[in-house]
């Protein structure tokens, strides 16, 4: 229990989240959709990490969770990077119509 | 003991002979050749003459002359040694003889139509032969005469192949060499069975304690015995083995002589007698080797009759000839198979030579039906050649009768009534065709071309000389055999060959077999009067009425007389069920075996692999969603796997 | 808890990667104001390695950072191999950029800080560490993916990897999240609690762990994006990618699973590391022998390979670690030479690198072809080769602890993966010339590379011993309670 | 140096090959020729420093001798040791007698890059060496395989018209079998651990291991598998005429002459000693195998119409007949195959010679594109007679005395029809051998351009003399070899009956036939009493399991 | 109370998120997704983790997603197209994948979710210990992600500075 909030509740709408953003990652067409269910997906870690942290009394959690912000930020900003790249030569990020590399 | 003189320089000598041949003789030239050649053979028997001579006078105790060990691995070992006793002794004194007049016979023979090489080939060839006949004789153990044994048939292969660019002799060469393998692998099978039996090849040891023990080992040695026989026929040309001799004549003729009459051929018999301790032991196989030799004598001798190339009959007779000796050897009768062998080695080998000295004079022509009236144009060679073939008719008193008197004796001897008819039906036979032969090659007109009769003429010396001395031979050889009937002691041949050839047949066997006086007369003068009949008939056919009978019996039955003059499609029969099937396999087992089914499975393995890569390289679509998704389904399977559907 | 507790042994222990990161810097400013110095960057790089090398030796035995960061002989092994990995690439690098006139100090940073990152993942003895190491190097190398922004191709590799990579973070983060909610700390040591082995939850995390760092490994069926980025990335990077991050990543995979089994891997979850196994071995070889790039037949040849090493996961002990140990040393020389090879091979980088147009290099250019062919035949694991070291070991692994089915499927597949390999060597050897132009002339630094990785390979395979010995020195520092 | 030379001549035989290799690299690629002599030189001087291997070989002693010893990787147990028996001693011989020959062969051939040529085979020679003088089995095996690259190059690069394809064959067929052969070994280092707790490879130590037969049955596969496609034993030939017809004359004579010995020295070195039981059960399947190979080889050698194709499918049926000795396992026909194998080795190799004489003078392998050039080229002529003759076996060369050996030896087994299945050999190998020289030297000449074919060269010449040379020394005097071989043939049998400890009681077929005294007695895995008398000063090891061993 | 709260929240984050993730047009996801951070932000709230609710509203929301914002803008993205999918089989296949991975992680989560052990007690809501915890035991971390964000840094300028880079040389 944190504070009346049972741990399972944060878990499982961290599980919840974790679907929600793997459904996006594997259903979603756009380079940039699937970039931001990814994003959802490691919130989904950040909320358990928080839930865990603050059910074991240790601020480590908020830490982890301050780390991966920062790292998800990094990541943001070398994908939208790597996307306008890539549109510039196809004028697309739609990944069914990105497969010169394959076989 | 080790002579001045040494058994094994006998066959070294003609070795020496054929490294000096072909190694050198290309370079230096015929003289040379004909020195090295003829000189190391003549050497050869000088040496050998050197031996046998104080071992005839001597007692006939044999002596083994041990040179060293030759093979020793696991329990098998063989030595190099050389034997020499009354058997040994007796091949060695005629092969090295009448080795070395075709020797001597072949200088005038070859010398003109060969290149430099060609004839440094032949005495090559030649002294190599020389050479592996004398292993085989004067051997100690099996395996170094079968040294000599294939050493022969190689030389035959070799010499009938001499003129190698023709097709049919290449082919014939072949053919006596496959055929020689085939008896060479009875040969082999009959060594492994002695070997497994005695623990050694050695003729002493073998025969020991054959002698020794005959009950322990007399079930085994039906099989051994047969085996070995497979070798005998193989190599003197027996039914159903004797169709490489015929074809064989493709050589030059002094080589027919040498190896297709007077030697090589009886080696089978000389192996069978060399053996008769095991034959006698084993009643079946010798019942087998009678068969097999009264069978093949009267079988080639019918086909002789219908031939027309002259050393295509003077082959048969041959094969007829040397199943006589069979006939003897299968009855018992060993020493008058021996005394064949020696007699038949020297009219043979006359005869051939005699045909060789037509055929030279005739440039190359074989087809009896192109001579005739040679006598005046050859007189050596007519003479000769007619002493020769009264002697194979069995005239008396030249040699041939004597021992076909003998076998015929032999045979009757030992209560094969049905054999010996055969036997005698074929003495007849012989001399009818002998005397056929006779009749259309030197009797009545020329039949041949014109420019052949004005070229034709008398061999050279070195040529007839040796068919003088022949002639000679064949007249008398027979007298160191006399029968019984002219006194006791007469017979100083059996008396010689006796210990070897007799050790087993104890006093009263002999006495029980023995022939009355009165019989043997008999049997003398049936003889006799076959051989006369079949003469009388042949010079009656073929010089009163010049064969014209002959076509008239050919014509009545013309179905049989191609039969027989195409010696009953022996050949075509083999071609049909051994030849073809052969080829057939061969390239079924290639074709199909080997490429279709293993290959085949191979490569189907190889290629559905390479398919599958081909197929799940299309995994890779390159749409990044489906690799995500690949992931995906990655971790899901581990999660089914690992954790499963507990908790 | 005082605030910045940092002392001197805890500077000694980073002193390492301090040198790579700051260099990056230096070669970066250089980039910007001093464009004339380009020619020095490679070296400048050697030195940052050959630094960090030196500072790595000389770091004090024992955890720093209260135990957040690894000098122990293992760490020191793996920063020899992934130095060597970098030399490797670095020298590659030079001459090929060069030749493509992308010759730009950003590459050898992120270069440097990629490798950083690696090294990190090594040392890092707490998951959080692991991660920014791995997010450092994902980063980095995301970007030299694309780092042709002229070439489509590497540019589609670098959004290929870049979003396969993300989601394979993700799922990491994940299984780093959840083992820290079990053991309420990140520290990796702390996993060795009674009764985590046995929880399922973590046994979930663990295996969001393997897809994670499987997936770094390029671990079938988490090898989808290596085909492509290899064949769309410069191929120095590839040089690095394919042999560093593998070995890093799966030597962290045996930390934590080493901290989580105290008493032996299950036999589950065994099972379904060596699924992975024979799943990348199988489908690594069948799927290269289709392959018509150079790259991508690489790229599968590596799949197979980590397959071939997931077998020693399965073992599971000190002494199939020090094999992987051993096999990773080997995959090094064989594969970062091989890389080099096909660097120094093609001349137009603007296309794909097709085998047939290797046809008559083994006269047309004697050196490169013989060291790429010693690579080739040491990746099919020819003796004398280290490639078969590295097998020899692995298998000696699996036999001796029993998995047979493992060793045998094994040996099939190294003989399907000679198919392949003697394919390229045909074609370089026993087939003539079809490009009338020849590669490009070969590189003082290509020319470094290659002679480097093939007496390596021959060294290796000759002389094991020292590695091995070096190699079990190392394993022995992770606590396994058997052997 | 010299002591040092004699301390380890071994090792000097192994690596001087080699070595000249590595001189080799530093040669101008454009210094073909140089090359070409100065590896014929080197392989030379092999065959010089090999000999004192002869001279000084104890023929009493069945040990392992100029034994060599250091550890290699000492952690697993891995050691570089080196010995040889008699059986070694003469393959090893022949080795380094047939490489000179088919240098000497290659200087007027080989023009394609000639220097990777000398270098690839000098490394082959030391791989085929090595193999042959390895006593670990990891040492072993690392040679075994180092054999593969420098033949694949080989016929991959200087071979025929499908030599890409025959490579690939040879490659795939050999690694296929030594694979396992490879686990199997791994797993008996591991076994070995497991029962005495220390790492070895050293046959000597192995060979102390025993096993359930089913393990046993498992293991003896693995190394039987590896051997067998080496030999290679029928049905798994198939890669054999592919690879010498398509390798080039130096290759195919080195395939032919060695490295197809290795896999039947393989099996006696390595399969009997160590799985006894199991390779005495399976040995019939053996003997068995080795008939259809004698029998089969032959007749498709007579289909062919290659006359490489020929002379490679008569290796088959040469090689079954030395499997069927093996598979008797008298100490008889043990000797003949191994003298078998020397033969085969000479014989093969001359007549692969000049097949590669011909047709480096008509380019062309087809038997129809001959005839009668007996006159044209008599000394070639002569010499490929009597390659051919050895080769079937004819009295007073080699091949006889060790065909002979062989089928004495077998009958003297408990499968004495063996004996007079591989005998038919005797037939069918001058069946398809005459036909061959008479396809080829004799018949009519049909063909106007081999009118003026030239004679064979002075080098050429040598390198079949040598040969030739040998094929009488051998089949005059056997015994200069046999002697040297018998008592390592008693040591691999006694160690075998040693092991089994069983020895088949005499067969009902009756007393005269039972093989004679003991020394002929069969090992075999039924009941009675070992008669195998003990090899002398054995340094193999003894078969009892070890004392310490739980 | 609480409970109620952070369920609440919990829900409207999922939700939004679940809304990001179908919505085809870009610009609304992402909108959708700034929605559902808020909710996000409130369930750390409740976890009483307010310094990271901070950041999560400020950074990622207001940061990081105005980033992807305009990205979406420079390259005006176009409405995901409704075209048929390459591969089918990738739905199927996903949304069965999905289903099972579902039961796992939710039934893992709920059944055997509780820590083994750890320090326990509770987390105040001052933010200076994690300052601290940062600078002391967090510090390698730290550090290694100053050279983390260097390294993007220096990577996204690599990929956008272009033409320039072109035409430099």
């Amino acid at each position: 229990m944190i504070g009346g909030i049972p741990l399972g509740d944060a878990l499982l709408a961290s599980g919840a989240l974790f679907l929600v953003g793997l459904a996006g990652a594997l259903l979603r067409r756009s380079a940039i959709s699937i970039f931001l269910s990814i994003e959802v997906m490691m919130n989904a870690a950040n909320l358990a990490l928080i839930g865990y942290g603050s059910a074991l009394g240790t601020r480590e959690g908020q830490i982890v969770v301050f780390f991966v912000i920062a790292i998800a930020a990094a990541e943001a900003s070398v994908g939208l990077a790597i996307f306008v790249a890539l549109f510039r030569h196809k004028e697309t990020i739609d990944v069914n119509k990105i497969n010169l590399l394959k076989w | 003991m080790n002579p001045a003189l040494p058994l094994w320089l006998v066959p070294a000598l003609p070795l020496a002979g054929f490294l000096a041949c072909g190694l050198l003789g290309k370079k230096l030239g015929k003289s040379f050749v004909t020195a090295a050649g003829v000189g190391s053979v003549g050497l050869a028997t000088a040496v050998a003459y050197a031996r046998l001579l104080p071992f005839f006078s001597g007692d006939h105790a044999p002596v083994v002359e041990r040179i060293g060990p030759w093979i020793t691995a696991g329990g098998f070992s063989a030595d190099l040694a050389m034997r020499l006793d009354p058997l040994s002794a007796l091949m060695t004194s005629f092969v090295t003889f009448v080795g070395f007049l075709i020797h001597v016979y072949s200088v005038g023979y070859m010398r003109h139509d060969e290149t430099e090489a060609g004839y440094a080939r032949y005495f090559a060839y030649l002294n190599l032969f020389m050479f592996s006949m004398l292993t085989l004789v004067l051997a100690q153990n099996f395996v170094l005469m079968f040294v000599g044994w294939e050493g022969v048939g190689l030389c035959s292969y070799l010499l009938i192949g001499h003129y190698y660019e023709r097709q049919y002799a290449a082919d014939a060469g072949k053919k006596a060499f496959v055929v020689n393998r085939i008896g060479d692998f009875g040969f082999l099978l009959g060594m492994f069975g002695l070997f497994s039996l005695f623990d050694s090849l050695d003729f002493d040891r073998v025969f020991g304690s054959a002698a020794a023990d005959p009950a322990k080992y007399a079930p085994f040695l039906t099989v051994v015995c047969l085996c070995l026989f497979l070798g005998a026929v193989g190599k003197s040309a027996q039914v159903p083995l004797y169709v490489w001799l015929p074809d064989a004549m493709a050589g030059p003729t002094p080589v027919s002589a040498l190896i297709h009459a007077a030697t090589m051929v009886t080696a089978g018999v000389y192996m069978v007698a060399r053996c008769n301790v095991l034959f006698r032991l084993a009643p079946e196989a010798m019942g087998v080797v009678a068969v097999i030799g009264a069978i093949t004598a009267i079988f080639a001798g019918i086909i002789a009759v219908a031939q027309n190339d002259i050393k295509k009959v003077l082959a048969y007779s041959t094969v007829s000839q040397l199943g006589y000796m069979f006939l003897a050897c299968g009855v018992g009768a060993y020493v008058a198979g021996m005394f064949h062998v020696l007699t038949h080695a020297f009219f043979k080998a006359c005869l051939f030579l005699g045909s060789g000295s037509v055929i030279h004079a005739m440039g190359g022509e074989q087809d009896m039906r192109r001579m005739g009236g040679l006598k005046s144009k050859l007189p050596v060679t007519y003479w000769t050649f007619l002493i020769a073939t009264l002697a194979i008719a069995g005239i008396p008193p030249l040699a041939g009768f004597f021992s076909k008197d003998a076998i015929l004796a032999g045979v009757f001897e030992h209560e094969r009534y049905v054999l010996w008819g055969i036997a005698l039906f074929t003495a007849g036979l012989t001399a009818f065709y002998m005397f056929r032969l006779v009749s259309l090659t030197f009797e009545g007109s020329f039949r041949g071309t014109g420019e052949q009769e004005h070229h034709l003429h008398e061999s050279p010396p070195s040529m007839t000389a040796p068919l003088v001395v022949l002639a000679v031979l064949s007249f008398t050889g027979g007298w160191i055999g006399l029968p019984r009937v002219f006194g006791e002691g007469a017979d100083r041949f059996t008396a010689f060959l006796s210990p070897i050839l007799l050790p087993l047949a104890s006093a009263e066997e002999k006495a029980e077999h023995a022939l009355s006086n009165g019989t043997e007369w008999l049997l003398m003068a049936v003889s006799v009067a076959a051989a006369v009949a079949g003469l009388l008939l042949a010079r009656s056919w073929y010089v009163r009425r010049s064969g014209r009978p002959a076509e008239a019996i050919a014509a009545s039955f013309p179905a049989a007389y191609a039969l027989v003059a195409e010696k009953f499609r022996v050949d075509e029969l083999y071609d049909a069920l051994v030849v073809r099937p052969f080829d057939w396999l061969a390239r079924m087992l290639w074709k199909v075996v080997d490429v279709l089914i293993i290959d085949g499975i191979l490569n189907a393995g190889a290629f559905l692999v390479e398919l599958a890569g081909d197929l799940l390289r299309f995994l890779q679509t390159g749409n990044v969603r489906n690799y995500a998704l690949t992931l995906f389904l990655g971790l899901v399977g581990l999660l089914l796997l690992v954790i499963g559907f507990g908790t | 808890m005082t605030f910045l507790q940092f002392g001197p042994e805890d500077l000694a222990a980073i002193a390492p990667e301090i040198v790579l990161a700051a260099m990056g810097g230096v070669i970066v400013l250089l980039e910007a104001f001093a464009p004339a110095a380009r020619r020095w960057f490679a070296t400048l790089s050697l030195a940052a390695i050959a630094g960090s090398l030196y500072f790595l030796l000389r770091a004090p035995a024992g955890p720093s950072f209260g135990g957040r960061y690894d000098t122990s002989a293992l760490a020191l092994t793996a920063g020899l191999f992934l130095g060597a990995t970098a030399a490797v690439a670095v020298l590659v690098a030079k001459p090929y950029l060069e030749r493509t006139g992308e010759e730009r100090g950003e590459f050898y940073a992120l270069l440097l800080w990629g490798h950083l990152g690696v090294s990190l993942m090594t040392r890092g003895l707490d998951l959080l560490v692991v991660f920014i190491g791995l997010e450092t190097l994902s980063l980095s190398f995301y970007v030299l993916a694309s780092f042709f922004r002229t070439i489509e191709a590497s540019s589609e590799a670098g959004l290929k990897y870049f979003l396969t990579g993300a989601f394979g973070s993700a799922f990491t983060l994940y299984g780093i999240v959840l083992l820290f909610g079990k053991s309420g700390s990140v520290a990796i040591a702390s996993l060795a609690q009674a009764g985590i082995a046995r929880d399922p939850l973590v046994t979930l995390a663990l295996l969001l762990l393997l897809v994670g760092f499987g997936f770094k490994m390029s671990l079938a069926p988490f090898h989808a994006w290596a085909p492509d980025v290899y064949q769309g990335m410069p191929t120095p990077a590839v040089a690095y990618l394919s042999v560093a991050p593998k070995g890093a990543s799966l030597l962290v995979l045996y930390r934590v699973l080493t901290a989580v089994f105290q008493d032996g891997m299950p036999d589950r979850f065994r099972a379904g590391i060596a699924a992975l196994a024979i799943l990348s071995m199988t489908l690594g070889n069948v799927v290269a022998l289709a392959q018509r790039d150079v790259k991508r037949l690489l790229a599968y040849s590596g799949i197979a390979h980590m397959g071939y090493v997931t077998i020693a996961l399965a073992v599971f002990g000190s002494d199939s670690l020090a094999a992987v140990i051993v096999y990773f040393f080997a995959y090094l020389v064989s594969n970062a030479g091989a890389f080099a090879a096909v660097a120094a091979l093609y001349r137009d980088e603007t296309k794909p690198h097709p085998i047939g147009l290797l046809a008559g290099e083994g006269r047309r250019s004697p050196f490169r072809a013989a060291a790429f062919a010693l690579c080739l035949f040491s990746l099919a694991g020819i003796p004398a080769t280290a490639g078969f070291i590295g097998k020899f070991f692995v298998f000696k692994a699996a036999i001796e602890r029993g998995l047979y089915a493992l060793a045998v499927i094994g040996v099939v597949n190294s003989l399907i993966s000679i198919g392949y390999y003697l394919k390229v060597v045909y074609v370089m050897y026993m087939r003539e010339p079809v490009e009338p132009e020849g590669p490009p002339p070969l590189a003082v630094a290509d020319r470094l590379a290659l002679s480097l990785c093939a007496a390596g390979i021959l060294v290796l395979g000759i002389f094991p011993s020292p590695l091995w010995t070096l190699a079990r020195r190392a394993a022995e520092t992770l606590p396994f309670a058997f052997p | 140096m010299g002591a040092l030379l004699q301390d380890h001549i071994l090792t000097a035989v192994v690596f001087l090959p080699t070595a000249g290799a590595g001189l080799l690299l530093f040669f101008p690629a454009s210094a073909d020729r140089a090359a070409k002599w100065f590896a014929f030189a080197v392989s030379v001087l092999e065959l010089a420093i090999s000999l004192p291997l002869w001279t000084r070989f104890d023929a009493t002693s069945a040990g392992f001798q100029f034994t060599e010893k250091a550890s290699w990787i000492p952690s697993i147990g891995i050691s570089y040791a080196l010995g040889i028996d008699g059986i070694s001693l003469l393959l090893i011989l022949l080795t380094t007698l047939l490489t000179p020959v088919s240098l000497l062969f290659s200087v007027s051939h080989v023009e394609k890059s000639a220097r990777a040529f000398s270098i690839a085979f000098l490394v082959l020679e030391t791989g085929m060496i090595g193999s042959l003088a390895a006593l670990d089995l990891a040492l072993f095996y690392v040679f075994w395989e180092v054999m593969l690259v420098p033949m694949y190059f080989i016929i991959g690069i200087w071979g025929g018209a499908r030599r890409i394809y025959a490579a690939m064959k040879f490659f795939l067929f050999t690694m296929a079998g030594s694979l396992l052969m490879f686990l199997a070994i791994l797993y008996l280092a591991a076994r070995h651990r497991a029962a005495t707790g220390a790492w070895s490879f050293l046959l000597a130590d192995l060979v102390r291991l025993d096993f359930p037969a089913s393990t046993q049955a498992l293991l003896f596969f693995a190394f039987a598998l590896a051997f067998a496609i080496k030999v290679p034993v029928f049905p798994l030939h198939t890669w054999l005429p592919d690879a010498h017809t398509e390798a080039p004359t130096a290759g195919s004579i080195i395939l032919a002459g060695v490295l197809l010995k290795l896999g039947v020295y393989g099996y006696l070195r390595f399969a009997l000693p160590l799985f006894p039981e199991a390779a005495l059960r399976y040995a019939p399947w053996l003997g068995i195998l080795g008939i259809i190979g004698v029998i089969y080889g032959a007749m498709v050698a007579y289909a062919q119409k290659d006359m490489k194709r020929l002379v490679a499918y008569s290796s088959v049926s040469h090689l079954g007949l030395v499997v069927v000795g093996i598979g008797a396992f008298t100490a008889t026909s043990l000797s003949g195959s191994v003298l078998q194998m020397v033969n085969h080795g000479l014989s093969t190799g001359a007549l692969f010679l000049l097949v590669g004489v011909l047709y480096e003078r008509r380019h062309t392998r087809e038997i129809e594109a001959y005839g009668g050039i007996a006159g044209v080229v008599p000394v070639t002529t002569a010499l490929f007679l009597v390659a051919t003759l050895s080769s079937i076996g004819l009295p007073g060369l080699n091949g006889f005395v060790g065909e002979f050996l062989v089928l004495v030896g077998t009958w003297a087994s408990p499968h004495r029809w063996w004996s007079v299945a591989a005998a038919t050999g005797v037939i069918l190998s001058a069946v398809y051998m005459l036909s061959l020289v008479q396809r080829v030297f004799w018949n009519p000449l049909v063909h106007e351009e081999n009118r003026k074919l030239p004679e064979i060269r002075k080098t050429e010449f040598v390198a079949a003399a040598v040969l030739v040379a040998l094929m009488v020394w051998i089949g005059v005097r056997p015994n200069d070899v046999l002697s040297r071989l018998g008592p390592s043939i008693e040591a691999v049998r006694a160690s075998v009956a040693q092991r089994t400890a069983r020895v088949r009681a005499p067969r009902a077929a009756g007393a005269g036939f039972t093989p004679a005294r003991g020394k002929e007695a069969l090992v075999t895995t039924r009941g009675g009493r070992p008669q195998g008398p003990p090899p002398r000063h054995d340094t193999r090891p003894r078969a009892r399991l070890p004392e310490a061993a739980p | 109370m609480a409970r109620l709260m952070f369920d609440a929240a919990a829900i409207f984050t999922v939700l939004f998120a679940a809304v990001m993730v179908v919505h085809r047009h870009p610009v609304k996801s992402v909108l959708a997704l700034v929605v559902s951070f808020f909710g996000l932000a409130v369930c750390y709230v409740m976890l009483s983790a307010p310094f990271i609710a901070a950041i999560q509203v400020i950074v990622y929301a207001g940061a990081i997603l105005v980033l992807f914002l305009f990205v979406l803008l420079l390259l005006n993205v176009p409405e995901e197209t409704r075209g048929r999918d390459p591969r089918p089989i990738q739905r199927i296949l996903s949304g069965g994948a999905l289903l099972v991975f579902a039961v796992y992680l939710l039934g893992l989560l709920r059944g055997h979710g509780a820590p083994a052990g750890g320090p326990g007690g509770t987390v105040s809501f001052d933010v200076a210990p994690l300052a601290r915890l940062l600078f002391s035991r967090y510090l390698l971390p730290f550090e290694a992600l100053s050279v983390l964000l260097l390294a993007a840094l220096v990577g996204a300028f690599v990929l956008a500075q272009q033409e320039k880079g072109e035409t430099r040389r």
